[in-house]
């Protein structure tokens, strides 16, 4: 066994788990105190990538980039939620579902209209471009950085959904939505921030993973089902839930695309092998939501007090 | 029955004449592609009746419907690899594995209710989505090219861009009269009835479980004949076809059509496989104009085509 | 005697085809990809059409050319759906473009029925240059294993031993790293396919964290389009750069390399690859190809560019050679086959299968003059190549 | 006891800390008009919910004609001959009257898995149907949409639903609710014409419609029965007074 790999392979995995949680934690708040399905999500993921990268290019000031892609998707999202999500929440499913696969599609070809369908790579400064030693063990420095965000992000979540007022009406939102109106809140203005900050969260997950992969247009297509599976897995509406489901299935995609075709080369001859794992690793994490589903409907970890 | 009393009526009638006689008419202004359009319409019009069936009138959201044109689409190729052409046998395969697969995962997923169902029927989509993806003895990525078309007897066969048309518009009759009767029995006024009110079926006596099932399964099995089909008609098949976003575009035809009406969904599949034509044709951004339109018929345009043709009849009523 | 059996069978269908092709232009339907973020390769594409088109006046002899352009979407399906409207709807005489190999294969029955001609602009799959070899189908680009089976020739004469192999998992990429194998006599310690088409993965944390366990002396990729920038992006993040030499095939080319130079990241200078064409090449189409693209587009044409820019020329010179007779199919087959116009890359000839036979070159990237950074030959490794699948076809 | 249809034994249920029904214990004979009233909360709905089988008790028994159907699913006790009626009025709106009632005939006569004839041409069932629209007075409305008709009538309907069912025993779950006085007099009407014939198990806040009509009264208080008796006996039950009627009819 290769310590050195499997450790690198373990923050791999932490890190596409982290960023799915970042997708994830506005999906699961939006959908556990709206009831509100958002096939769109990920459209938040590929703007704020684009946002940043083209302030980058602007500035040169990939901290800059980031302040104000966090803005601008702020601004989308509760643009979004202003003229259209806000119609939908008393109506069923199915047409959250269609209405936000429409916005997808709006989002993908605007993107393609004004950047461009090339992609925009997002240049990093030079010391994140480098990497850290630690013993015999080399890592990215940026990949680090990443998870560094990620953490904090989620720490940054957990005070302001367990400290704050805001937080207390996100909680009671997600468990029993009639208190909520009860107590007498503004509930639009309750709904309109929370989208915005959840659009926010997906924003930056975009604007973390573009300088490795660039941005492009229908990136967020892929990894919102991905989400979507983390916030079931979890418990809808729970945003503890969605930290540990996204870490569970970053960990198991990760480890999976590592090691899989060879433990699949055990059994079946190497060249189908080779084929099969990352396919038979994407379907893993299928496999578990259905698990879940049927064993445990509410989720690993549901927000307290939800049925 | 009251085909011919409104408009709706008359223009469901002239449609269907149309599509009697399309092939010749086709051949008459001498635009072959069109007839591939409408086949390729027709073959989703067998799709979106089978998921209308369920999402329509069951109330049943599925977002893995594709799979089952995958699987069969799948039924046809597999065999085909093997030199195994028989239609009955393609037939046969389809049914029995989409009416199997559709069993045991329907079973799981109607445990669940609403945004979970959506979810579960996805999740074990995209698992036979990724399974296809990783056979690469079937192409894998790739997809399998069939080059001969399913064999019957020669007075059914299936060769010639006419009679591969006629099979289409036979087995879409069918299965629209299929639904039609389905939904008048006593299967169907359990299905449409538990839709609404699932626990008031249960306090009349009926298991509504064990009929949802049921339904899923039958509707998986027409899916799987629209399979068959569009693996003759492309001649071509790939694990593309059962993505996740082709699931998506069912639902948006079943909708655009009119769901829960018996015509509606096959006038969904026409309206968008020409929009798509036409829209891709004028512009490489044409999927903002669909989006928009998606957004806009959900907002505002309940009822679908369907409904507008209503209207029209309202219209005539209160003139 | 087996090819007159062939020219009856065509000239059988020809007589009973519609016969509609209008006289006074030739229709060329154009199938590449122009959404997706793979439409950065049909932006190329569409640039070196048009620039081809805008040379020769929009004229083939006497005839107009009307050119009609579809996107494939990336998908195979939908490639095929396409070319069977050109074939049926538009009733063009030649069909011309693919990129991706799969799409071809999905889309090259439905011409070769309708006894039109195909014409790949890129797509190379060895399933089309043996077994299902075509008398009416024709490529400008090569067949897929040759480029990186060059590659794997200048790695044997640099005396590498050992190799890390990534590719996409689909017909392309597991024919590169087929013609890599067939060719490179070292070891092979390891190989990823990974997840390609729409929703490619472009996140190589895991493959690279193995390549670099692995202990292998360099690394090979093939990384066609935008994921060949996110690749070279990762490859320098996790500091492989000094470590494990990176050659590659189709990965690094004029578009990923403006985006790489915009980011900065210098690992990818001096780079390696194999390639049948450069911009630097000195001939007098390729001078005008180049210089008129620069001016035009102030960057590089790609190689997918020039492929698609010879399309046009071979096209031109066939429907000349026939003197504008589209209903002679026997007469452009020969002339396809005989491939007389200036190719941006120089003479070369066409096998029995229809592929070219032609050189390969080892090209680095560098920085030109003005400060771009592109693509230079360094020297020649195959001379009139010809791909391996070439005796399985049983066409003469 | 021995010409009960309906024996409950002991039957308790809580959710988490809260409790719901303790210990309750209550017999219904048959063709009786039996009664079970109390204030808001006292756990009237979880009751009825528990002998429909929409909730399963945590423990206790439930016996309908001599059968334990503790454990039996809801759908099973409706074909077993025990009917229940909803307290929010819960028949499906986008369906006609006929077509509501004629799911509760097709509920109990046997399975539903038939694919091909229309159950319109079905005389039986329509027959069926129409003759319970008629017990209710809605015989004239069979083909208006259920969302059309007023809430006294969907109260109605939902007794016909109820009656297609051919039960032994009626739960009705605030049959009343909602309902104007002159509807309340009606429904009233209705329910006493089955008496004798049917056994009706009624939860009720219309003291003056309950008094009217009922042959007992149990009192539900706080999950427990504290009374069971006739409707005199318990009109001068000093407890009851009390607990319940005091407030109101002070």
């Amino acid at each position: 066994m290769d310590w050195n790999l499997l450790i690198t392979q373990l923050m791999n995995g932490l890190q596409l788990g982290l960023l799915l949680f970042l997708l994830a934690s506005g999906l699961t708040l939006i959908f556990g105190i709206m009831d509100f399905i958002n096939l769109s999500h990920g459209s938040f993921y590929m703007v704020g990538a684009y946002f940043c990268g083209t302030i980058v290019a602007k500035t040169g000031s990939f901290v800059l980039g980031i302040l104000f892609g966090l803005v601008g998707v702020f601004i989308v999202g509760a643009l979004v939620e202003w003229f259209i999500a806000r119609k939908l929440y008393r109506s069923d499913h199915l047409d959250h579902v269609l209405v936000t696969f429409g916005l997808i599609l709006i989002f993908d070809t605007l993107v393609h209209m004004i950047w461009g369908a090339s992609g925009m790579a997002i240049p990093l400064p030079d010391v994140l471009n480098g990497q850290v030693s630690i013993g015999t063990l080399v890592l990215p420095t940026y990949r680090l950085l990443i998870i560094a965000a990620g953490l904090g992000v989620a720490a940054f979540l957990y005070v302001l959904v367990t400290r704050t007022r805001l937080g207390m009406l996100i909680r009671a939102g997600a468990s029993n939505r009639t208190m909520v109106e009860a107590l007498g809140v503004n509930i639009n203005r309750l709904f309109l921030i929370v989208f915005a900050i959840g659009a926010s969260m997906a924003g930056l997950a975009g604007m973390l993973i573009a300088p490795i992969t660039e941005a492009s247009i229908g990136m967020g297509n892929d990894i919102i089902i991905i989400a979507f599976v983390v916030v079931i897995v979890g418990g809808i509406g729970s945003v503890k839930g969605a930290f540990y489901a996204g870490l569970i299935i970053g960990l198991i995609d990760t480890l999976s695309r590592s090691y899989l075709d060879d433990v699949l080369a055990l059994s079946i001859p190497i060249e189908y092998a080779e084929t099969a794992a990352p396919a038979i690793s994407a379907m893993m994490v299928y496999i578990l939501m259905a698990v879940v589903l049927a064993f445990r409907p509410q989720g690993l970890f549901p927000p307290a007090g939800a049925r | 029955m009251q085909l011919l009393s409104t408009r709706r009526g008359l223009f469901y009638t002239a449609l269907l004449v149309f599509l009697a006689i399309a092939p010749w008419v086709f051949q008459w202004i001498d635009q072959p592609f069109y007839l591939d359009l409408l086949s390729r319409a027709l073959i989703l019009g067998i799709a979106a009746v089978s998921l209308n069936l369920i999402l329509g009138y069951g109330g049943m959201v599925s977002l893995g419907h594709a799979a089952y044109i995958g699987i069969g689409a799948y039924c046809v190729g597999i065999p085909a690899y093997y030199d195994f052409y028989s239609g009955w046998l393609h037939i046969g395969l389809a049914l029995s594995v989409s009416a199997v697969f559709a069993l045991i995962t329907g079973a799981i997923c109607l445990r669940t209710k609403g945004v979970y169902f959506i979810m579960i029927t996805m999740a074990f989509s995209q698992m036979v989505y990724y399974t296809f993806l990783s056979l690469e003895e079937y192409g894998a990525d790739d997809g399998l090219v069939i080059y001969l078309r399913s064999e019957f007897p020669t007075w059914l066969s299936m060769d010639g861009a006419f009679s591969l048309y006629y099979w289409i518009l036979g087995v879409l009759l069918l299965s629209l009269y299929f639904v039609h009767r389905l939904i008048h029995a006593r299967f169907g006024r359990v299905i449409v009835g538990a839709k609404f009110n699932e626990l008031r079926l249960q306090s009349l006596g009926v298991n509504t479980y064990r009929y949802r099932l049921t339904c899923y399964v039958i509707s998986a099995m027409i899916c799987s004949l629209a399979g068959v089909l569009l693996g003759n008609f492309t001649s071509f098949i790939s694990p593309e076809m059962m993505g996740w976003t082709r699931s998506g575009e069912l639902i948006f035809m079943v909708i655009m059509g009119g769901v829960s009406t018996v015509l509606g969904p096959l006038l969904g599949t026409i309206s968008f496989v020409l929009l798509e034509e036409w829209l891709a044709a004028i512009t490489v951004y044409w999927h903002l104009i669909f989006g928009v339109l998606l957004v806009v018929l959900v907002l505002y345009g309940k009822g679908g085509l369907d409904g507008l043709l209503g209207l029209m009849d309202r219209g005539k009523k209160s003139s | 005697m087996k090819r007159n059996i062939l020219t009856a069978a065509v000239l059988a269908a020809t007589a009973f085809g519609s016969g509609a092709a209008n006289a006074d232009s030739v229709k060329i339907g154009y199938v590449t990809t122009l959404t997706t973020p793979a439409a950065v390769i049909g932006e190329d594409i569409q640039n070196s059409v048009n620039l081809a088109l805008e040379h020769i006046g929009n004229k083939m002899g006497d005839l107009d050319v009307e050119l009609i352009m579809e996107d494939d979407g990336f998908k195979p399906d939908v490639g095929k759906q396409k070319t069977d409207k050109l074939v049926k709807q538009d009733d063009v005489d030649f069909v011309v473009g693919y990129i991706w190999s799969h799409v071809l294969l999905a889309s090259m029955k439905s011409v070769t029925d309708a006894d039109k001609f195909i014409i790949s602009a890129n797509a190379g799959p060895s399933q089309v240059a043996g077994k299902l070899c075509h008398p009416n189908f024709f490529s400008t680009s090569w067949q897929n294993d040759q480029t990186p089976m060059a590659m794997g020739e200048h790695l044997n004469q640099e005396g590498v031993k050992s190799l890390y192999v990534m590719a996409p998992n689909y017909a392309a990429g597991k024919d590169m790293v087929a013609g890599l194998e067939s060719v490179f006599t070292g070891e092979i310690k390891g190989k990823d396919l990974t997840k390609w088409g729409a929703d490619a993965q472009l996140d190589f944390s895991a493959e690279l964290a193995k390549a670099k366990a692995s202990g292998a002396e360099a690394i090979f990729v093939f990384y066609p389009g935008k994921a060949g920038g996110a690749f070279i992006n990762q490859y320098q993040q996790a500091g492989l750069r000094g470590v494990m030499p990176l050659y590659s095939v189709f990965t690094v080319d004029a578009i990923a390399l403006p985006k790489l130079q915009e980011a900065n990241l210098e690992g990818v200078l001096g780079s390696k690859m194999t390639q049948e064409w450069s911009p630097d090449m000195d001939n007098a189409a390729n001078k005008r190809f180049v210089g008129d693209y620069l001016a035009k587009h102030g960057k590089y044409p790609s190689f997918y560019g020039a492929q698609a820019y010879d399309s046009i020329m071979l096209i031109k010179s066939a429907v000349e050679a026939v003197g504008g007779n589209l209903d002679d199919k026997d007469g452009i087959r020969a002339a396809l086959k005989a491939v007389n116009y200036d190719s941006v890359r120089g003479k070369y000839t066409v096998g029995n299968n229809h592929m070219p036979i032609q050189n390969f070159y080892l090209r680095e990237v560098v920085i030109d003059d003005e400060g771009r950074w592109t693509t230079k030959i360094v020297s020649t490794v195959y001379e009139n190549h010809q791909d391996r699948y070439a005796a399985e076809c049983n066409m003469q | 006891m021995s010409d009960a249809i309906l024996d409950i034994e002991g039957l308790h249920k809580n959710f988490g800390g809260v409790v719901a029904t303790e210990n309750v214990n209550l017999s219904v004979e048959r063709g009786e008009i039996h009664a079970i009233i109390g204030p808001n909360g006292a756990g009237k709905t979880t009751l009825i919910a528990q002998l429909s089988g929409q909730l399963r008790p945590n423990s206790g028994s439930i016996r309908f004609e001599g059968r334990d159907i503790t454990t039996l699913s809801m759908a099973s006790r409706a074909r077993a001959g025990l009917a229940r009626s909803f307290q929010i009025t819960s028949v499906i709106l986008p369906m006609t009257l006929l077509e509501n009632v004629m799911l509760a005939v097709q509920g109990t006569s046997g399975h539903s898995f038939g694919f091909w004839s229309p159950v319109r041409e079905d005389g039986k069932m329509t027959d069926a149907a129409m003759e319970s629209l008629t017990r209710v007075g809605l015989d004239n409305r069979a083909d208006q949409l259920a969302g059309s008709v007023s809430h006294g009538e969907q109260r109605q309907l939902e007794v016909a639903i109820t009656l297609a069912m051919n039960p032994r025993l009626l739960l009705l779950d605030e049959p009343m609710a909602g309902m104007g006085k002159e509807e309340t007099g009606h429904m009233v009407e209705i329910l006493k014409a089955l008496k004798g014939d049917k056994s009706i198990l009624l939860v009720e806040h219309d003291m003056d419609a309950v008094f009217n009509m009922a042959d007992r009264l149990s009192v539900l208080v706080n999950g427990h029965i504290i009374a069971t008796d006739t409707v005199e006996n318990i009109r001068n039950n000093a407890e009851v007074q009390r607990a319940y009627l005091g407030d109101e009819h002070a």
